[in-house]
């Protein structure tokens, strides 16, 4: 069976879920993993939307935070403030997933502009959301992005949200009280912050992809895990529970 | 208490106004934006969490001179383009931008709607929000010294919402994602709900608020009035239009046959 | 997840903790007081917006060492005369005080459940509170200079509240007047629901807030957990007994053979 | 029909209160009061408790702050900090109705403790509840309190609630938003703050009681209004309804 590198990054990204894991999940690619992870291995996994939904359970792909089956089966639905202040910010969820726009070697996220000038950007992106407080306040934060020269950069042109700041310490010194980004998921494998330092290393490679391949699509230099494993690659079974979610039948041939 | 859309937005929205139109992805009141732009008031401070196509309709047609929000795109489909039009080209004209956080402007509400002139959270540290948004401020714990973060409280001008349901004397009832909805007509000093249906007499619902017509100024019947948004129970969500809503807005010729259709 | 109230009270309550029982008038959690009381807990310091019955017989009995509070009272009856002989006669020990007002300690628990280490509030201002209560002190709005008052959050070491129902899996659904109960299960550190009835699902009804089971320690079934208080739907409040506990607790005997039979 | 000093007192009360007014409402006499200006002239009356149960339309006077009857007749029902936050501090309420251990001059309220020594109290007082922040928000604030010279004190023991503080300008130099105490309605009358220096005066006197009964019922020296008016007596529409309310047929003959 084959599948997209797309496929593959959401499949690596619902595999990093535990079964009782809560897990404040934005929409597109997080939530799509987090799904697939409740319809596969971790069907106890709670799905947080920051529209306000605790524990939502939806038979199909939700197609915006608010959509009004996330509501229809959740175990609560409280309010926007209620979400944020009682739910997000005492650490009460585990990870939170997040997307970016552009991603530097500590993790910080930019979702904000692009280019130096923030009051006249080069392009103006839609902003913060949710995502600095989930980057502060979740256990541990999952960033799924696709890996390219333009989106991991060496210094982010604004920080949105925090990652491991300018290395180890930084988060503490902050104030913020969760573990920062743990994981990042892309098409190509896997980034870790290094133990000591907190840059991102490269600790996975998706089937097929080779480690210059992973290299060129850095724009820092990429330093490779002592041990780099190989991403197992997508099982039928979840080939056919992700492609069942999405509604998709077609699929690309990777290339 | 209950009145046209058309008389709501007259009587309560004025050139120069600071407001919000809320509903969180749900409930948006769309309708009462598009009654503002063919109203043709200018020089607004638009407030809202999330602007999304309404707002990029009322910044595309020159409605608005600043705006005060935390995430704007359209959801599921990319950009707003008539907002970046106006960011990155000043086009139809300057827009002055106040940017937070989700938890930042919920909280703001939060102080609005309590009559506190600032709320505490734990966020932006770290980020490069603050360099760029005034308010935003560091606040120190009386009792533990440690240091958090200040927002001023927001209080529009006017407030509106789209619900459910209203009784004929005006109370409010509006269930599923509830998102800031009571925060934001609490916070504003006058307020407009357009409701789905008005009936003799509000049933409890699991799930759902009520606003006594007491705290509400205006009540406007307009079914349908959250369109491509939905209200919960009544409508589901036109993600075709979002989609549509794309190809529409990234051309300054279309986005103006557009809002001739809308206005004439 | 769901154990009995004996389990529940001897795992998760200790000697010198710090614990609130909660419920506003409704869903008092009764009967997990008399098994505190049972269970011979010691040094306790307690922490209840409205002590009433139930605290006047934990401070009868010796359990507490201090008392967090800010109506002391048996409702619609008049004074709590174990409390009063406590703190106008330091029996059976002396009760250490820390007096609040409602708005502050309601306000105490929301900055608790929301992970913040105080509250802001328009309160005590002018009031001889402060001038005996360490936990408020004055606050300066960054923005506008305005001086308001700061109250520390509670974060007690056990939350312990009574409601209507739960699932086999421990979520739990209370309804009706629902007071403080989330603030105080989310801002404790351990928390304990008795439980009307454990049912298989959990249906939605108007009003109900449902507690997911992961933000719960432990839940026990305990049918009338909550009287002479009450559980709506389940059983109306007993307004007898408040008026018969003036009669038992006006007297140190008759307090004795009150707390001999609850222990024996 | 004859009446008690309470029944008058009550009424007294209940006709304080307009049409549409938001009254908060604690148990015991102001409760009756409310209730029976809701049946009477003022049916549209919202009654608000601090147990949080906003238009509250009880048929039967409710015996605490958190009687099921509250929740089950209301427009809605808040959490208590919803209730304290979001409707009492902003200044929605328009009265709020409170009782007195001790009453001074200026109206400024003690419900906390008798004696000078708030460490080792002669009496110890139930306290606070939501008086502090009733008295502060509310747009005025009506005090149903029996007169006599153990409450009506020179100064209060303990302030638990401000009234109009020392005089003129106090509230406004405390940052005390709502009016302070409008009226101060007795067994014996209606007291009200003299407009130039806030000290409260005798404006009303209840049919039968005469000025030194009022006055020797004062422990300061209760001054007169220009002109201090009878109150109306209860008409039998009155006391009819509040016999019903109470469920007590009973009453006792006035000395």
């Amino acid at each position: 069976m084959s599948w997209t590198a797309d496929e593959m990054m959401t499949v690596a990204a619902a595999r990093a879920l535990r079964g009782g894991t809560r897990c404040f999940v934005g929409i597109g690619l997080p939530s799509t993993a987090a799904n697939l992870a409740r319809r596969t291995h971790a069907p106890d996994l709670v799905l947080v939307y920051e529209s306000g939904t605790i524990g939502a359970k939806p038979d199909r792909l939700p197609l915006s935070i608010g959509d009004g089956v996330l509501a229809e089966t959740a175990d609560a639905v409280v309010s926007v403030p209620e979400m944020f202040n009682y739910w997000l910010q005492p650490g009460r969820i585990d990870v939170g997933f997040l997307g970016a726009a552009q991603l530097d070697r500590f993790g910080n996220i930019n979702t904000t502009v692009i280019g130096d000038d923030y009051a006249d950007p080069r392009v103006r992106l839609p902003g913060a959301g949710g995502a600095p407080e989930i980057a502060a306040s979740c256990r541990e934060v999952i960033v799924v992005v696709r890996q390219s020269r333009r989106t991991f950069v060496d210094r982010v042109d604004f920080v949105t949200s925090v990652g491991h700041g300018s290395g180890p310490g930084d988060r503490a010194r902050l104030g913020l009280r969760g573990g920062g980004p743990a994981l990042v998921i892309t098409d190509l494998g896997v980034l870790e912050p290094d133990p000591c330092d907190r840059e991102l290393v490269l600790t996975h490679l998706h089937p097929g992809v080779s480690p210059e391949q992973a290299v060129a699509a850095t724009g820092w230099p990429l330093r490779l895990a002592p041990t780099v494993s190989t991403t197992e690659a997508p099982r039928p079974a979840e080939l056919a529970a992700l492609r069942a979610l999405t509604g998709s039948a077609e699929h690309e041939e990777r290339t | 208490m209950i009145v046209t859309l058309a008389e709501a937005v007259a009587e309560l929205v004025h050139d120069g106004d600071t407001v919000a139109l809320e509903g969180f992805t749900h409930l948006i009141p769309v309708a009462a934006g598009h009654e503002i732009i063919r109203q043709g008031r200018r020089g607004l401070t638009l407030v809202r969490m999330t602007p999304d196509i309404v707002y990029d309709q009322l910044i595309g047609a020159g409605c608005a001179r600043k705006l005060v929000f935390s995430w704007a795109g359209n959801p599921g489909v990319g950009s707003l383009h008539r907002f970046r039009d106006a960011v990155q080209h000043a086009w139809p004209g300057p827009l002055e931008i106040e940017e937070h956080s989700h938890a930042g402007m919920a909280n703001r509400y939060v102080a609005g709607a309590s009559g506190l002139p600032f709320a505490v959270l734990r966020g932006y540290t770290g980020t490069d929000l603050p360099r760029h948004t005034a308010t935003i401020a560091p606040i120190t714990c009386p009792f533990t010294g440690e240091t958090l973060t200040a927002v001023p409280a927001l209080n529009p001008d006017v407030g509106i919402v789209h619900a459910q349901r209203a009784d004929r004397r005006g109370n409010v009832q509006f269930w599923g994602i509830t998102g800031v909805h009571k925060e934001v007509v609490l916070a504003s000093a006058r307020s407009l709900v357009t409701v789905e249906e008005v009936v003799d007499e509000l049933t409890p619902a699991p799930g759902a608020v009520v606003l006594p017509a007491w705290a509400v100024t205006r009540v406007a019947h307009v079914p349908g009035g959250s369109h491509p948004s939905y209200a919960m129970g009544f409508s589901e969500r036109d993600n075709d239009y979002y989609q549509h809503w794309d190809t529409i807005s990234r051309d300054r010729a279309a986005f103006g046959r557009w809002l001739e259709g809308l206005t004439s």
